[in-house]
């Protein structure tokens, strides 16, 4: 069982850093949003490091729904997701190394470039390791709560564009307590801890609900 | 090597961002160019370059 | 045999690459021994930025370097559209990571630069960003080149990326010095100060050229791997058909 | 759990009703699949041979009737079966070897390893090619090479002569004949013949 799940995470990992895979795109989308998002706002650094947390965590949302509507239409379209179907593994743990191997692609690379891109917010020095702590710990409900939606959509024709939409509002929960964490670690009123608990919290949550939700929308999207 | 002044710590950050990328860089080229160079010789050892003989399967 | 037509010309840059690389490599080794040497150890420090002036020995090649491939990338690009030279994708494909490494390379000690100039790693200031967003059109264009596998037509519509780059770079340039202007940052220390003392020209000007020598054979090298892996892959092709048509002939057992 | 010692399985499909989109494909369908025995599904473009394998592999639900495997009541017939269909189920970026570690992974219970399945198809020689270079009669031989892989007693086919030359399909005869010598079962939708003998005809619609 361990090995049919090792395969498929195995797999996956070597799709995304063949060429064509995208596996660093996630990461250059996340570079070019914390770019733009300055060219809007103005070169004032008091003002950006006011609200750097927010780019970030708005920036790291956005780059992780790109590359989701590929998570399972690819394996439908060539038909690996019947063969994934007939095999020993239940379907929600074959669900469960495709959100892994999705986390590891985007949201594990996007926590760790966090403190770097901060510089481009001048995000203060202390506040790095909260930031990438809040991401490296919210992006696996990202990545959770889209492999639901993407397993939705993968039966398709054309499911991949309305994926974000069907995302986005399903993120906000996580995208409050990311930024509000975050923003703690800046200092004001709130405890750090509080929101960060409540957003591993909903990490957990988002992994059991996410998978269970693919795992039954593959079973009947025959 | 004259003494580097207060921002020592800078100036050896920056040289040694230089070192990392552009080491990585010419790292990168060289066992590129490497296991080009092996696979070329390797698939051209084994006779496909000249179609001449089709009896070498 | 057409494949061996094609290859006529590659083949013959094959050869040349392969006389000229020790050249080039041993001057630019020269040249960047002595540069350093005279950098570190000849030119004096700075009145105003002390002994950080190191810095600029590394930064300004760099940022040279980038600007430099990116157009020697436009000239490959215009090389494949317009007088379809079969090298020069090899050669737009082969400089892309290297601009993007100097690029890098300028931004990281133009940030160990800025910090202890003003304070912070990163100023929003119009030619660190116009850097920045330059990096972003390299990786951009590199990421094009990793999702079309098939060479020549990933040629073509990276060569056309490039050309659009390029007609863009002078309007970005403008637009962010006309941002940078809107919201004057803390006062910027101009990056080159006054006219650089002759004392510092020089083994500024011997580490430039000492680095695009380093560029260049790096370009070499990385072209060669290009055809070769090309040659690899036609030659993979034919022997996929080969067995293919072996295994129709004799029905196996 | 070897599938191939265990007691002999019997593939028993009870009055299926299929209904896609409203329309009604075919009703009460009945038949036994016994182990050494091969089954050709026949019938018109569109009578629901697929659906019919769709319902067997689990993917979709019958209206009415019930499927189960008699032996093994309490494993999903698909976890006994292989199932070859229109797509070949490889990646283009990997290597013909790697897809074939895969699936054998996947599948549990490991039968030939992939440089044996792939020498068994004809391709001895193709392990280490991207399967992105292979032509498509190449690729569908390394599709039916993960019949090899791994042991499963029922092979669910849909029309798997379609897209081989006359050598490939004498090739797939073999296997399928091996395969039954060996006490596995078939059931392929198929429109010509499967180049075995003691086939029955299963067919669906008018």
């Amino acid at each position: 069982m361990t090995r049919a799940f090792l395969a498929i995470l195995k797999r996956d990992l070597a799709l995304a850093s063949r060429a064509g895979g995208g596996g660093e795109l996630a990461l250059v989308f996340f570079l070019t949003i914390v770019v733009l998002v300055p060219f809007a706002l103005g070169p004032d650094l008091n003002l950006l490091s006011r609200i750097g947390p927010a780019i970030l965590w708005l920036g790291a949302l956005l780059s992780m729904l790109i590359g989701l509507d590929r998570l399972f239409q690819g394996d439908e379209e060539d038909g690996s997701l019947d063969l994934i179907r007939a095999s020993v593994l239940p379907l929600e743990l074959a669900v469960l190394a495709k959100g892994l191997a999705h986390w590891l692609t985007t949201g594990l690379p996007l926590a760790l470039a966090a403190p770097l891109l901060g510089l481009l917010v001048a995000l203060p020095g202390e506040a790095m390791l909260p930031v990438a702590a809040t991401l490296l710990v919210g992006t696996p409900a990202l990545s959770f709560i889209g492999a639901g939606a993407a397993a939705l959509t993968a039966g398709l024709r054309r499911g991949g564009l309305i994926l974000p939409v069907l995302v986005a509002p399903l993120t906000v929960p996580v995208l409050i307590f990311g930024v509000s964490a975050s923003n703690a670690a800046l200092g004001g009123t709130i405890p750090f801890a509080t929101p960060f608990l409540i957003l591993c919290a909903l990490s957990l949550a988002a992994i059991v609900v996410g998978t269970l939700a693919a795992a039954a929308a593959l079973r009947q999207s025959g | 090597m004259s003494d580097l002044g207060p921002h020592a710590g800078f100036i050896l950050a920056s040289y040694a961002a230089v070192t990392v990328v552009l080491g990585g860089l010419i790292l990168s080229i060289l066992l590129d160019h490497r296991a080009q160079t092996r696979a070329l010789a390797e698939l051209e050892q084994r006779g496909i370059g000249r179609r001449s003989d089709r009896s070498r399967s | 045999m057409a494949s061996l037509i094609d290859l006529a010309n590659p083949t013959r840059f094959m050869r040349y690459s392969a006389v000229l690389l020790p050249w080039v490599a041993g001057i630019a080794g020269v040249l960047l021994v002595v540069g350093f040497y005279l950098a570190w150890f000849v030119a004096p420090a700075d009145y105003q930025q002390g002994e950080t002036i190191r810095i600029m020995f590394v930064h300004v090649p760099a940022a040279w370097l980038a600007m430099m491939f990116y157009t020697m990338m436009t000239l490959s690009a215009l090389g494949t559209l317009v007088w379809r030279h079969p090298l020069a994708d090899v050669a737009q494909k082969a400089a892309a990571p290297i601009g993007a490494a100097f690029a890098l390379i300028c931004l990281l000690t133009g940030a160990f630069w800025g910090k202890p100039m003003w304070g912070t790693y990163w100023v929003w200031d119009a030619r660190l960003t116009s850097m920045l967003v330059l990096l972003l059109i390299y990786l951009g264009i590199m990421a094009l080149w990793r999702t079309l596998d098939e060479p020549s037509q990933a040629g073509r519509a990276v060569a056309i990326l490039t050309l659009v780059g390029f007609v863009n770079v002078p309007i970005i340039k403008f637009s962010v010095d006309w941002w940078n202007t809107l919201h004057q940052p803390a006062s910027v220390l101009r990056l080159d100060g006054p006219t650089i003392h002759a004392s510092m020209l020089w083994p500024l000007l011997i580490l430039a050229v000492g680095f695009t020598g380093l560029a260049l054979v790096l370009h070499l090298v990385a072209m060669r791997a290009e055809i070769m892996r090309r040659r690899v892959r036609t030659l993979t092709i034919l022997e996929a058909e080969r067995l293919d048509r072996l295994s129709a002939e004799s029905a196996p057992a | 759990m070897t599938p191939s010692s265990d007691p002999i399985l019997t593939l028993e499909a009870d009055a299926l009703t299929c209904r896609r989109g409203g329309r009604l494909i075919f009703a009460d369908l009945s038949f036994r699949l016994r182990s050494g025995e091969a089954i050709a599904l026949t019938g018109r473009n569109g009578a629901g041979k697929s659906s019919l394998l769709a319902m067997l592999c689990g993917q979709l639900r019958p209206e009415a009737g019930t499927i189960r495997v008699e032996g093994a009541p309490d494993v999903a017939p698909v976890e006994l079966s292989h199932v070859v269909g229109h797509r070949d189920g490889l990646k283009t970026a990997l290597s013909a070897h790697e897809n074939l570690a895969f699936a054998q992974a996947l599948l549990g219970d490991a039968a030939l390893s992939p440089a044996e399945a792939l020498a068994k198809v004809g391709l001895p020689h193709v392990a280490a090619l991207p399967v992105g270079y292979l032509s498509a009669g190449q690729r569908r031989r390394v599709a039916l090479a993960r019949l090899l892989v791994a042991r499963r007693p029922f092979w669910l086919l849909d029309e798997p002569m379609s897209a081989l030359d006359t050598a490939a399909q004498a090739m797939l005869s073999g296997l399928m004949r091996e395969h039954l010598a060996q006490g596995g079962a078939i059931l392929a939708a198929t429109h010509g013949p499967l180049g075995l003998d003691g086939v029955r005809e299963v067919k669906i619609g008018p």
